[in-house]
Formats: C-alpha cells, structure tokens, sequence
C-alpha cells in the first residue's frame, strides 16, 4: 500500500478529494431537489473519508481509518434524520424542491 | 446699641411687610396701613438720630452682620455703612415714604388688596435702605435688584389688566438690562481689586490706576453707569419709566419720583472716585444726562396723560442730574435729588389727589378748572411747579441753576441744551397746571358734581412737600453751602465753591428768565389762545412724532423684542425639530439598512449556501492565497 | 467522564421510562438526576483531575470544561423543567424529547471536554443531529419542517466542512489527540494544509455560532421551530459552540496573526451589526431574539481578540446570555403558548395582565442589552475593557453603537408590554407556574452573578 | 454608621414600598425618604465632626473594581439635595393618584438609591453602574405614568433613554480604557494617571458625551423638552431636579480631573457650548406654549451656566456650579410642582388657557412668585448666590462669558415674568382655583424657606462644598 501511494503521491489524493468534495459543495449549491443535495452532500463526506485512509496509510497510522467509520456512522445517523425530515416535508407541502421552503424570510 | 439700632432702621419696615403679608387680610384697611406706616416711621425717627450723632461726631458707622457670599479671592460681608451719604439718603427716603404711606391710607382705601399695598411699598422701603446702607456692592445690589422688584410688583399691583402687567414686566426687565451691567462692573472691580467693600475700594480703585489699570477702570465705569441709566432711566433705558405709571399714584410719587430713580445717581456718587479717575466715562455721562434731559423734556411738552407728563418730567430732572455727576459736582446732583425729591413727590401726589377727585381719570383733555374745587392741591402743586420750573425762590431754582452753573463752567454746548431743556420744562410744567386747574372744567356732568378736594391724609403730605419744596434749597444756597460740606467726607477735596461772581448773577438771571419764557408761553398758548390738544389722531407732522415719544418703544419693539420673539419661534417651530431630527436620523438610518437586509434575508437555502461558501472563498484566500 | 456517563444513562433511562409509564414522573426525575449530576460534576470539580487518561484519552476534565458543563447542566434542568407543559400535546413522544435534549447535552459537554478531535467531532454532530430532531419536531408544522429542513441542509454541509477541516489536520500532523497537535503545532514545518484545516473547522464553528456572514440560516431555524427547541439553540447550543471554538482556538494554538485578527475583527463587527439592525424591524420575537443571538456571537468572538483573557470572559458572558436568555424564552413560551404566532402584539398589556412575567422579561432584555446591575452589563463591560487593552478601540467603538441600537428592539417589547393595552382578554396563563419558576430562578441567577461577578469568573481560577 | 446604611435604607424602602400595597405606598415611601433624609442629616453632622463615614471594601476582583462610597463636601452636599428633594417630591405627588402606585414610589426610592450611589461612588465602574441604574426608574416612571398622547410619550421617552445610554456608552469605554491603563477603577487611582493629551481629549471627549447629553448642553438636548413635557411631574423633578445634577456632579468629579489637560485646553470651546445653551435655552423658552415645557428650556439655560461654571476650572466655578446645582433643584422642583398645581385643577399646561389664577389664589400666587423670582436669581435666594459666582468665574476667565452668561438674568426675567403674567394674572379665570392644600403649602414653603435661608446665609453650604473642591482642584492643576 505505502508503496503505490509513494508512487501516486499523497498530494494527489488530496486533489482526488478536494476535487470530490467541490463536486459535492456545488452539487449543494446548484441542484434543488433535496435529496440530490442530500447525495451531495454523502459526496463531500466520502471524499473526506477518502482522504482519511489516505492520511492513515500516509502515516501509518491505524487511527484515521477509525475515524472514517465514526464519520461514516454519523453520516448515517444525519441522513435517517434528514430523511425523516424531507418526509414529512414532502407531505406538508407535496414537494421537495427545496426552492419551496421560502416561508421563513425577512 | 448703634448696631442694634441700625438692623432696627432695616428691618422695620420689612416687620411691617411681614405684617401685612401674613396678617393684613385679617385686621383693618385703617390699621393695615398704619402698620405700614409706623414702621416707615420708625425707621425715619432713627435715620435722624443716627443723622443727629453723624453731625456731633462726624464719623462713619459701619459694621458687618455675617459672612455671605465667599468667593476665591474675597469674602462678602452683609454689611452695612452709615455715613454721610447714606444718611442723607435715608432721611428723604424713609421721610417722603412716611408721607406717601401716609397719603396711600386714604389714597387706597378702597383698594381690596390694600394690605397688599403696603406690604409692598413697606418691603420697597426696606430694599431701599439696603441699598443705600450696603457697605458693599453686592449688598447694595440686592437692594438694588429688590427695590426693581418692588417697582415690579406696584406697577403691576391692578394686576387684572394685562397693560399694566406688561409695564411691570417691561420695567423689570429694562431694569435687568441695567443690572447686568452693574454687574459686569462690579466683576471687573472685584477681579482687579478683590474687593468691592466701598470703603476699601477707594484707596484699590487709585493704587489700580497708578499701576496701569485705567482701562479696567473705565470699563468698570461705563458698566456701572449702565447700570444706572436701568434704575434711573436715562438714555436708552428710560422708556419704562413713563409705562411705571400705570401703577398707583403713590407709588409712582414714591418709587418712580423720589427714591428708587435716584439709586443710579446714589451709586454713581457712592462711587465718585472712580468716576473722577475715568474722565472718558464721566464725558459719556454727562452727555447721556444732557440728552436725555432734551429729549424726555421735549416728549414731555405734548403729553395729554398727566402722570405721562410728569414722568417725562422725571426723566429729564433725571438727566439734568446725571449732568452734573459727569461733570464731576456730585454734591450738586445731590442737591437736585433733594430738592427733586420734594417737588416731583408734592406733584405726583397732587395729580394723585386730582386724579382721585376724578375718579380715575388721568387724562389733563378732560379736567379744567379745578383751582377752585381742589385748592389745596392747586397750591401745593403750583409751588411745586415753580420749583421745578426753577423760579426764585423755590428749592428747584437752586439746584437746578447749579447744576447749570456748573454746565456753563465745563461745557458751554452741554450748558446750552440744559438751558433749552429747562425752559421746556417750565412751559409743559405750566401746560400741565393751566389744563389742569384753569379755565372751565371739560370732564363729564357727573364727575362735575363730584368734584371735591382731597381728604386731609391726602393734603397733610402736600402740604409738607409742598413747604418743603419752598425752603428745600436752604440746605445749599450759594454762600451758605452745608450741604457741600456735609459730603465732604465722600466726596473729600472735589467740590469746588463757585464764588458768587458777576458770572453767577448773571447766569441766575439767564436761568430765572428762560424759566419766565417757558411759562409765558404756555400762559399764552393754554390760556390765552385757550388751546386744548387735539385728540391723538389729528396730530401731524413732528410734533406726532414727539407726542409718540420719537417712537423710541417701537424701535425697541422693531430691533429688539420682535427679533428676538421671531428667533425665539424660529428656534422653536423649526431649529428644534431639526435638531431633534439629526438625532433621530441615526435611528432612522438603522432601520433602513434593516430594511433593506430583509430583502437579502429572502429565506432561499440556495442563497444561504452560497452565501457560506463565498464566506468560506473569502476567508481562505485572505489567509492563504492574498498576501 | 463520569458526568457523560451518567447524563447517558439518565437519557437511555427516559427511553425505558416510556415502557414503565413513567411519564408523569419524567420531568421530576430527570431534574433530580441532573442536579444530581451537577453535584458530581461539582465534586469531580473539587477533586482537580486535570486529565481523565481512562477512555484512550478521549475526554479530559479541565476547570474549563467543568465550568462549562455547570453551566449546560443548568441550561438543560431549566430547558426539561418547561418540557413538562411544553410537550403536553406530545404525550406518545415526551419521553423522546427528554431523552433527545439530555443527549443533546451530552454532545455539548463533549464538545467542551475532549482531548480527541474524534470525540469533538461525535459531539458536535451528536448535538446538531439531536437539534435537527427538535428542530422538525412539529411534524405537522410546515414552518417546523421548513426549519428543520433549513438546518439540517446547512448543518450538515458545515458538518462536512469540520470533517474536512480534521482531515486535513489529521494528514498534516498524524494524530488526532489535542495534546500532540498542539505539541506538533508548536513547532515548524507543517504542511499547509494544517492551518486550512484548522480554519476550516473554525468556520463551522461560526457556522454553528451563527456569526455573519454564516448565520442566514438562524432567524429563520429560530423563528420555525418550537419555542422550546429554539430556547435551546439559542442558549445551550450557541453556548456549547462557542466554548468549543474557545477550546479549539487555544488548543490548535492558532498563531493569532495579524490576518486572523482581521478577520475576527471583521466577522465580530460584521455579526454585531447585522444582527442588530436585522433585529430592528422583526416583528416575530423569536426572530428577533434570532438576530440578537447573532449580535451576541458577535460580541463573544470580540473576546477571541484578547486569549489570554478570553476563557473567561467567554465563561461570563455565556452564563450572563444564557440565563437571560432562558428566562426571557420562559416568558415568550408562556405567553406564545396557544398562540398562532409569536409577534410581539402578544406582549401587549402584559405590564398589567402578569407583572412578574413582564419584569422578567424586562430584567432579561435588559441583561441582554447590557444594562447593569444584570449580568449583561458585566459580561460586555470585561469584553470591552479586555479588547480595549490589546488596543482594538474600533470594535469597542463598534460594541458600543451596536449596544446602543440593540436598545432600540429590546424596547419594542418592553414597550408593547407596558405602554399598550391587551387586545382580548382570553389571556389565560396555563400552568405557567413551572415558566414562572425557571424565568424567575434564572433571572435571579442572573442578577446574582451580576452583583457579584466573581462568582463566575472565579471559576476558572 | 457609614454611608451603606444610607443606601441600604433607601433600597429597602424601595423593597417595604412595593410590597406595603398600594394604598400605603406613597406613605410608607414618604416615611422612607424622609427616614433617609434624616439620616444623611446625621452623618453630615458625623462628617462634619471628622468621622470617617467611608465604605471600601472589594467587590470583583478581576477586573478590579471596588465597591467604594466615598464621602466628601460635594457628596455630602450632592446627598443631602437628593435626601431632602426625595421627601418633598413624593409629598408633592400626594395629589395624584397613581395607577399601581406601590410600584410608581418603589421607582422613585430605587432612582433615589441609585442618584445617592452615583454621588457616592469613588470607584469608577460602580459609579457607572449607579449612573446606569439611575436610569432605569425613571425611564419606566416616564414611560408609564406620563401623560399625553401614549404614542408621542414612547417616542419621546424611548429617544431619552437611548440617547442618554448611548452617551453613557462611550463614558463606559473611556472607563474601560482608563481601566487597562491603572489597573483599577478607584477615583484615586484614576487621578493619579498620567495621560498624554492625545489620551487625555479622547477620555475627556467620551465622557463628555455622557455628560452633555445628561445634563443636557446643546445641541444634545433634544430628548428633554419632551420628556418633562411627557413624563409625570414626580418624574420630571427627579429628572430636572436631582439627575441632572448627576451630570454636572460627574463632571466636577470624574471628567475634569482625569483630563484636567483637555480640559484646560478646550476651555472656551466648552464654555462656549455652555453659553450658547444658556442664550439658546432662554430663547427657546420665551414661546413655548406649555408650562412645563417652557421649565424644560429655562432648566436648560441654568444648566448650561452651570456647565459653564464648572468648566472655567476656577474655584468660583466649581463652587458657584454646586451651590446652583443645588439652588436650581430646589427651584426647579418647586417650579414644576406649581405647574402640576395648576394641572390638577385646571387639567391644563397650556399657558393660553390659564390665567387670572392671582384673584383666586393670592397664597399659591405668592408662593409661586417667590419661586419665579428665585428662579431669576433674585438677590436674596440662594439661586443668587450660585449665580452670582458662576458669573464671577466667568468673568475672570473672560468677560465677555459673564456678559453673554449673563443675559440670562435679562431673558430669564423675560420668560419667566412672561410666563407668570399669563398664566396667573389678568382678569379672573372663568374656573374655580382651589388654593393649595396643606401638603402642597408644606413643599412650597419648604422650598422658599431653603432657597431664602441659604439666600442670605449660604455659609453653611460653603463650608461643606468648598474644602472639597479645592481639593479637586488640586487634583486639577496637578
């Protein structure tokens, strides 16, 4: 393992993930369906699970892989709960563009 | 002893104001007023001892009651000073106010608010002894303001009609304006001697000027004066003095005529050794004198109100007196104020007297005739008259010709105007007695039938003015001057005797004969023409400019009432909501940005997202990317 | 350790307390157990074990960090001792609302006491997944979805951001232990990516302070979700991020250059005012508590400019914000309680209808405002004296105008309460005896830490 | 016995009156005050006798800030007004009835307490809470016991306290920064400063925007016209009689010492300020159309002299400030209570529809009178005395000061006379003027009595006063 990241680079990876994770920040910003923004947003969290196991091999340091599942279930705690949210969004208003969600303003 | 006696002299009079403030409602009109005047009275009684020791030991008497007022560099005693001075003043104005409590017993008998009235003029009394035996200036002052509050409050004593109510306000004021000057001045005295105790001022006021300090001195100078033309309504603070007659009769006999008037005169004598360092300031006196003596006399000449007609005479004695001090003869101002004292209080009251005989009316186109219903008063007020005209041999002739004298010695322009000033006073002295007393009366039926002489509480007074406005001039005929020497202490070395020369006769001649032009004129025009002046609206030409007075209240009015009325509701209608504005415009501006953040607060996530993530650009590239 | 133990415990308890039908009982017996807890929070406090090394090093009790859970512990007695008539329509979920806010403070006292940024970041998300919940409590309520919704979106993105933000740190140091970061940190030669991610996770702190020019989302959260949830997030949730951004600062011992200087002084001034003018014209009072709260964070990132004072000042400013902050959200819930909205017309009359009610919340607005002898005044009092004495007049300057508009909309309330007449009469406080209690003891509270602000600022001594 | 018992005593009248009821709370409150004022009477008598009647002791340690009450002459003096104003204000108000009334004279013995603390403190951030508390009771006083329309009053009262707040503000900065400078708040302390000129305009300039808009100066007193046009009379004669005197008090006390430099430099530019407010006020106040409201602007130009006073640095200046300070409170007080008397029975302020009241009422008229005319500054009351001095310190800064100060003895008389003779003389009013009720006589007389006493004998103010300011002025010239 060491070896093929000697090869590619760490910086690479970083690149990898930070290209990954704008993906995920203008997945956020431009689409308006809810749940594609939630898919967005498990985007910029993967690509920063991927770099995670990239820093652990990196320093050859077990820890950061057990972050990644720490993150992981976290993320999966966050998107149950925001699902459960966009449902009951979805039968209040029939819709889950979240274009819609204008009635707190000003 | 003597100082009991002397807090005694003070406060007795401001006893029977306690009296009649608290008690007055209660007892008697009859015994309201006698209070009032026992208590005068009691005050005359001792300013003649304390005259009668002052002649057998010729020395001061001062002493201090307590500490008043302390500032930085001085301690103010409530002291007070009896010396020559002061006792001569205090002898005709507890004297004459004796008289005019007197008269004003029966005068104001059917008056509700009597007590009222000699409450105030008991408290007048009492300020006025302030202010002649303050042995400071700020003493003095206070008597010198109180004394102005006196005045207001008889002025406006018919306190339902709003006319006179704004004379009284009018006079106080006026009156402020003057005091504010003396003020100023008595701050630069102190200022520059640390003290205002008259009689360590003296000897301050020279050592100042030997050290450099003459332009401190001559300020100081003119702003007491102004302070004098306020109280003794000289040019160009006089024109309250003829609206002061709306107030009762004796009050204007008593405040208006004798006492309260001659305060600028008081003070500026008081302070003569000062005066005699500022020769610039004594000029300016003495012409402000001799102008105002022209000006009021002529103003006076078409006069139809007769206490309008005597107050301008007042104001033109006033002048004459003031002429005298700036050229330096104290002693000579002093004689006029006594002698003007008697004469202007005897006519005051008589047109009192004749105004009570007719009820109310002060209006000379209306009376007529009344020699023969009122003979008493006509005599009283006929000797008067002759005084003040200055005939041979009344009090007035005495003074008034060494005052012109004087003139004539210093100043031939200033001797000449005096002279005219004189003359027309002796003609509108006699307008006034032949419109008055002569020919038919002119006033209603039923006045006609009422007409009746004075009651006898009303004469007695007259008839002591009027003797002593006879024999008044003893006390400084040329040759047998006593009373020159009497001031000698205050006014020490000043006074020079004017040697009865062929000069002197001659000048008494000049005098007695322009007082002889003035009445035959007036015979010759009241009363063998038979004039009677017109009504208000058929005066033309200048003499409607004289008979409103040069319109000097109006151009008070235009320059100085109006402005500041019209600043006043500038301030108020439009600077004031301004300012307020300005303040509120911070508000304002807070709440325009609010409302204009609302609308970015649009509740779009997309738009918050994107807002977070330029935040996010933003901070990074300044951290990692700018330098 | 023992405290996050047992806060866990008494929420897993709640759960169960459902199946035993103990929901009555609930309120009672979680406060008992929160002052219990307190209590041993209070002792461990005592005892001085700076650092826990059970637990791998996770969590470690620092003064800070106790002072801080005192304070949450407080915040959320008060919070469940108004669940009981706040939640009374909510019957077959009562016991999840407890459960849900004790884990709530379990995620904050984690976050003001970890040593790991692994147990940083379960604790914050532990915190923001339970907010979310109560958030979108109000099932039926769209406005409660729509906040819910909001938050949720927003939240997670910046949970992403810290995530990253770790990432990066962890690649740049290899450890995820405080101790050797700030160990490595102190050092030279870490790669760039160790100050973006520290700036990274920074800015989701801000996020989750609600400081411009990341705080759109908070007046809308606040004024959509249940009064009580918003009580929450605008006490003990901004609380807790604050602290932890404390904690974080001091323990990545961020260089504080003259850039990042800058941009705190940018963001503090930035959040100040647009929080105090938005606030200016809401009707809604929530919102407009909303954007004080944003003023407020703005003023406690006014602290960060002085550090070595700043543990401190933030600690009192909390406590005096925090406090006020319960016993005016006591008041609102109380007289908004079967109200279809919160607007400040509701206020009105309440001078005569409920006096006491009225001077609470008097006294709460004017700790808020800043107004001695309310805590308030001294929290702002040392923010500015110590920013002052590193020099930075300007955002004293800025402090103090905001403080004077922020005086503008407190009063609207005021104002309504006192000047104008109720507009019916079917004001009818409900049970308002428990809101009466918690306004009144927290104001008290408040109060007494004003008169005697050493109690507080004792104790990180 | 030291002067915490003096608070303490107030604060628990304040506590005794809100929960005594409302039917004994203007009596319990009367009690309380006049109890307080009994007290202060004892300790001046135990200051007088060099008992050390101080309290210091430690409050926060960090920042440092003590909570020190210092007494000296210009406390004490300072005290003494508030004491004796206290009684006399609640007794003047037995006339209304008040809404709530337990609540109304808990807020008036709670500003009581804070005034006497503002007066006391020698520790500057317990002054400035004082100062800050002050505020608080009179802002609700005002804002619902006022009268008038409810929407101007709120906009008047709200502007009030957020403008003095605002300037109070930059007073709390100046603080702060003086803070990090000595390390302590103590009034020692602070004068012991060395401050560079730079330092010292910026101190001098952010208390200055306390002080202006408190006491007020122009142009920063648009806040006060209304609000004792709006506020209660009680609230008004403890606005014009006592608070504002906690701004000239503060600036004999904190502004000119610490920034004696800026202080000295500025001298004309604020004198001047002063004066204009002087003429400006008088001005204003000769049109104004309601009684109180025309008291606002003649209150506005004795202040502005007062101001005027204390910034010529002089000994008279102090001085003269603090025995105006004090005439002017009485007067003041007076003076609005005469206008809430002729309110409660002719329902009305307009100066147009009163009049010939004189006939009707000679005592009220008399009274009132003495008080106009002590208002003008008549020789006699002791109005003359302060400003006669403060005039005096003009002049010897500069003569043309005491000149244009001093047409305020020109237009007050104007004004005021003005005033008077339209609202009391004149032909006999159409309505039924009852004269004045026992307790109103007792705060008239009580009133005159004082400004005539002290008028003539003011020694005994002055020994109090002026040992203080000289050491003040000591501290000045350093």
């Amino acid at each position: 393992m060491g070896n093929i990241l000697n090869e590619i680079g760490i910086e690479n990876y970083i690149f990898l993930s930070v290209l990954l994770f704008c993906i995920g920040v203008f997945g956020v910003l431009y689409r308006r369906n809810a749940i594609i923004v939630f898919m967005s947003i498990e985007i910029m969290l993967n690509a920063v699970n991927l770099l995670f196991v990239a820093f652990s091999t990196y320093h050859q340091d077990a820890e950061g892989q057990v972050f990644v599942f720490f993150s992981m279930a976290v993320a999966a705690a966050e998107v149950a709960v925001g699902l459960a949210i966009l449902v009951s969004v979805f039968r209040n208003l029939g819709s889950i563009d979240i274009d819609n969600l204008k009635n707190l303003k000003g | 002893m003597e100082m009991n006696l002397a807090i005694l002299l003070l406060l007795s009079p401001f006893v029977g104001f306690l009296f009649n403030v608290f008690f007055g409602k209660k007892v008697s009109k009859g015994f309201s007023g006698t209070i009032g005047t026992l208590t005068v009275v009691v005050s005359f009684l001792l300013s003649v001892c304390f005259f009668a020791q002052l002649n057998q030991n010729g020395k001061a008497f001062e002493f201090s009651l307590f500490d008043w007022i302390q500032v930085g560099n001085f301690k103010l005693n409530f002291g007070i000073l009896l010396d020559q001075l002061s006792i001569l003043w205090l002898l005709f104005v507890t004297g004459i106010g004796s008289l005019i409590h007197l008269y004003s017993i029966s005068y104001m008998h059917d008056d509700e608010n009597m007590h009222k009235f000699f409450a105030y003029l008991n408290l007048f009394v009492f300020f006025m002894i302030t202010l002649v035996v303050g042995s400071n200036l700020l003493v003095m002052f206070i008597g010198w303001e109180g004394v102005g509050l006196c005045s207001y409050l008889l002025i406006g004593f018919w306190y339902k009609n709003q006319d006179y109510n704004d004379a009284a306000k009018k006079a106080f004021i006026m009156n402020r304006v003057g005091d504010l000057g003396l003020l100023i001045g008595i701050f630069i005295l102190a200022i520059n001697l640390d003290t205002i105790n008259f009689t360590d001022l003296n000897a301050g006021v020279v050592a100042l000027n030997k050290t450099g300090g003459n332009q401190a001195l001559q300020w100081a100078a003119l702003c007491l004066f102004i302070g004098a033309t306020g109280k003794s309504a000289q040019i160009p603070l006089y024109t309250w003095l003829p609206d002061a007659m709306a107030g009762p009769t004796p009050v204007s006999a008593l405040i208006h005529a004798a006492t309260m008037v001659t305060a600028g005169i008081f003070m500026v004598t008081r302070m003569n050794f000062l005066f005699d360092l500022t020769p610039n300031v004594q000029h300016v006196i003495a012409i402000i004198g001799t102008i105002t003596a022209l000006v009021a006399a002529a103003i006076g000449l078409l006069q139809n109100d007769i206490k309008k007609v005597l107050a301008y005479s007042t104001v033109s004695q006033l002048g004459l007196m003031f002429l005298a001090l700036g050229l330096g003869a104290y002693n000579v101002a002093v004689f006029h104020v006594i002698t003007h004292a008697f004469f202007k209080a005897c006519l005051f009251l008589g047109s009192g007297s004749v105004i009570h005989g007719l009820h109310g009316e002060q209006d000379m186109r209306k009376m007529g005739g009344l020699r023969k219903a009122m003979p008493i008063t006509f005599w009283t007020m006929m000797i008067s008259t002759l005084a003040i005209a200055g005939i041979f041999p009344f009090a007035g002739f005495w003074s008034k010709d060494e005052i012109l004298m004087t003139a004539f010695h210093e100043n031939k322009t200033l001797w000449i105007v005096a002279s005219i000033a004189s003359i027309m006073t002796a003609f509108y002295m006699f307008r006034l007695m032949y419109l008055t007393f002569f020919r038919e009366f002119r006033g209603t039926e039923e006045q006609k039938n009422h007409l009746h002489e004075s009651p006898s509480l009303i004469t007695i007074p007259l008839v002591i003015l009027a003797v002593l406005a006879t024999i008044g001039g003893a006390i400084n005929l040329p040759g047998s001057t006593w009373l020159n020497h009497y001031l000698e202490p205050i006014l020490a070395g000043k006074h020079e005797e004017h040697h009865l020369g062929s000069t002197e006769y001659m000048l008494m001649g000049i005098a007695l004969v322009g007082a002889i032009i003035g009445i035959v004129l007036a015979y010759s025009k009241y009363i063998k023409q038979a004039f009677v002046p017109k009504t208000d609206n058929e005066i033309v030409g200048f003499s409607k400019t004289i008979y409103n007075k040069f319109y000097v209240d109006e151009l008070y009015t235009a320059t100085i009432v109006k402005p500041i009325n019209a600043l006043s509701n500038f301030f108020r209608t439009t600077l004031e909501p301004a300012l307020s504005k300005v303040v509120f415009s911070f508000g304002s501006v807070a709440y325009g940005l609010s409302s204009q953040g609302r609308k970015l607060q649009n509740g779009n996530i997309g738009l918050y997202l994107f807002v977070f993530v330029i935040g996010i650009c933003a901070i990074i590239t300044y951290l990692f990317i700018a330098q | 350790m023992q405290v996050l133990i047992s806060i866990v415990s008494l929420g897993v308890f709640c759960l169960l307390a459902e199946i035993f039908n103990l929901r009555k009982l609930l309120v009672p017996i979680t406060v008992i157990g929160l002052l219990a807890i307190l209590g041993i929070s209070l002792n461990l406090w005592s005892t001085d074990n700076s650092l826990d090394t059970q637990f791998s090093s996770m969590i470690a009790t620092t003064k800070f960090s106790s002072a801080f859970s005192t304070l949450f512990i407080l915040l959320t007695i008060f919070l469940i001792a108004m669940s009981d008539d706040f939640y009374k329509d909510h019957q077959a979920k009562f016991s999840d609302f407890i459960a849900i806010k004790l884990f709530l403070l379990t995620g904050a006292i984690a976050m003001v006491s970890f040593t790991n940024l692994a147990m940083f970041f379960l604790g914050i998300e532990v915190l923001s997944i339970s907010v979310y919940i109560l958030a979108a409590s109000e099932r039926l309520d769209v406005k409660s979805n729509e906040a819910g919704m909001k938050y949720f979106l927003l939240g997670s993105f910046a949970s992403g951001l810290i995530l990253f933000g770790i990432c990066l740190v962890y690649g740049a140091t290899g450890y995820f232990d405080m101790g050797e970061i700030y160990d490595l940190s102190q050092g030279v030669g870490l790669p760039v990516w160790y100050p973006i991610g520290v700036a990274l996770i920074i800015i989701g702190m801000l996020f989750k302070i609600a400081a411009a020019p990341f705080h759109f989302w908070a007046p809308d959260v606040y004024e959509g979700s249940p009064t009580l949830t918003t009580a929450t997030m605008s006490t003990l949730v901004k609380v807790a991020a604050i602290a932890t951004l404390y904690k974080l600062v001091s323990g990545f011992s961020v260089v504080l250059s003259l850039k990042v200087e800058n941009i705190i002084v940018v963001i503090s001034i930035l959040s100040m005012t647009i929080g105090n003018i938005m606030a200016l014209r809401q009707k809604n009072v929530k919102r407009m508590l909303a954007f004080s709260g944003i003023s407020h964070a703005g003023f406690m990132l006014m602290a960060f400019l002085n550090i070595a004072t700043a543990a401190n000042n933030l600690l009192y400013y909390t406590f005096a914000y925090a406090l006020a902050g319960i016993s005016a959200f006591a008041v609102i819930i109380m007289v908004t309680k079967n109200k279809d909205n919160e607007n400040i017309d509701n206020f009105n009359g309440l001078g005569k209808a409920n006096p006491l009610m009225a001077a609470v919340l008097t006294a709460s607005l004017l700790s808020m405002a800043g107004i001695p002898i309310f805590s308030g005044f001294f929290a702002k009092f040392m923010l500015f004296s110590d920013t002052m004495k590193v020099g930075y007049i300007i955002v004293v300057i800025a402090g103090v105008i905001n403080s004077i508009i922020s005086i503008g909309y407190y009063f609207k309330l005021v104002l309504a309460m006192y000047t104008k007449d109720f507009d019916n009469n079917e004001y009818k406080p409900t049970n308002y005896y428990t809101y009466g209690v918690v306004a009144v003891l927290s104001i008290v509270i408040n109060i007494v830490i004003g008169i005697y602000p050493s109690l507080v600022t004792q104790l990180l001594k | 016995m030291n002067i915490t018992t003096l608070l303490i005593l107030l604060l628990a009248g304040a506590i005794v009156t809100l929960i005594s009821g409302d039917k004994l709370a203007s009596r319990v409150a009367l009690l309380f005050s006049l109890v307080a004022f009994g007290f202060s009477l004892n300790l001046l008598f135990q200051f007088n006798q060099g008992t050390d009647i101080s309290f210091v002791s430690n409050w926060i340690d960090n920042p440092k800030v003590a909570f020190a009450l210092k007494a000296d002459g210009l406390s004490m003096a300072m005290v003494l007004l508030t004491t004796a104003l206290t009684p006399l204000i609640i007794l003047s108000s037995f006339g209304n009835n008040f809404n709530n009334s337990k609540n109304f004279y808990a807020l008036v013995l709670l500003m009581s307490f804070a005034m006497i603390g503002t007066f006391l403190a020698a520790d500057g951030l317990l002054y400035y809470v004082f100062w800050e508390l002050a505020l608080i009771p009179i802002y609700f006083i005002a804002l619902i016991w006022g009268n008038g329309d409810a929407e101007e009053r709120k906009k008047a009262v709200v502007k009030f306290f957020i403008y003095t707040l605002a300037g109070s503000l930059f007073m709390l900065v100046g603080f702060a920064y003086l803070y990090s400078k000595a390390g302590s708040f103590l009034l020692e302390d602070l004068y012991k400063l060395e401050l560079s000129d730079n330092e010292q305009f910026w101190i001098f300039f952010a208390f200055f925007l306390a002080y202006a808009i408190k006491i007020p100066i122009i142009p920063f007193h648009t806040w006060q016209a209304k609000v004792y046009q709006k506020a209660p009379t009680v609230g008004t004669m403890l606005l014009s009689g006592i608070m504002l005197k906690m701004g000239l008090y503060s600036v004999i006390r904190w502004q000119l010492p610490i920034a004696p430099n800026a202080a000295k430099e500025y001298m004309p530019i604020l004198i001047g300020l002063s004066i204009a407010g002087v003429v400006y006020g008088s001005i204003v106040a000769l049109r104004q159309k309601d009684l109180k409201k025309l008291l606002a602007y003649s209150s506005l130009a004795h202040v502005g002299l007062i101001a005027a006073g204390c910034y010529t640095l002089t000994v008279d200046g102090l001085n003269g400030a603090v025995y105006q300070m004090i005439a002017h409170g009485f007067v003041i007080v007076g003076l609005f209570f005469a206008a809430e008397v002729i309110f409660r029975r002719f329902e009305t302020r307009k100066i147009k529809e009163l009049g010939g009241i004189r006939s009707q009422a000679s005592g009220f008229t008399s009274m009132f009178m003495i008080l106009v005319l002590a208002s003008v500054a008549l020789p006699g009351t002791y109005n003359f005395v302060g400003e006669f001095t403060v005039l005096y310190s003009l002049s010897q800064v500069n003569l043309w000061f005491a000149l244009i100060g001093g047409t305020t003895i020109i237009l007050g008389a104007y004004y005021m006379l003005r005033m008077f003779q339209h609202t009391m003389l004149g032909e006999t009013n159409t309505k039924v003027f009852a004269e004045v009720s026992l307790n109103e006589t007792i705060v008239f007389v009580v009133i005159i009595g004082f400004l005539l006493f002290f008028g003539l004998y003011p020694k005994p103010i002055n020994d109090l006063v002026n040992p203080a300011i000289k050491e003040i002025l000591a501290v000045i010239n350093r």
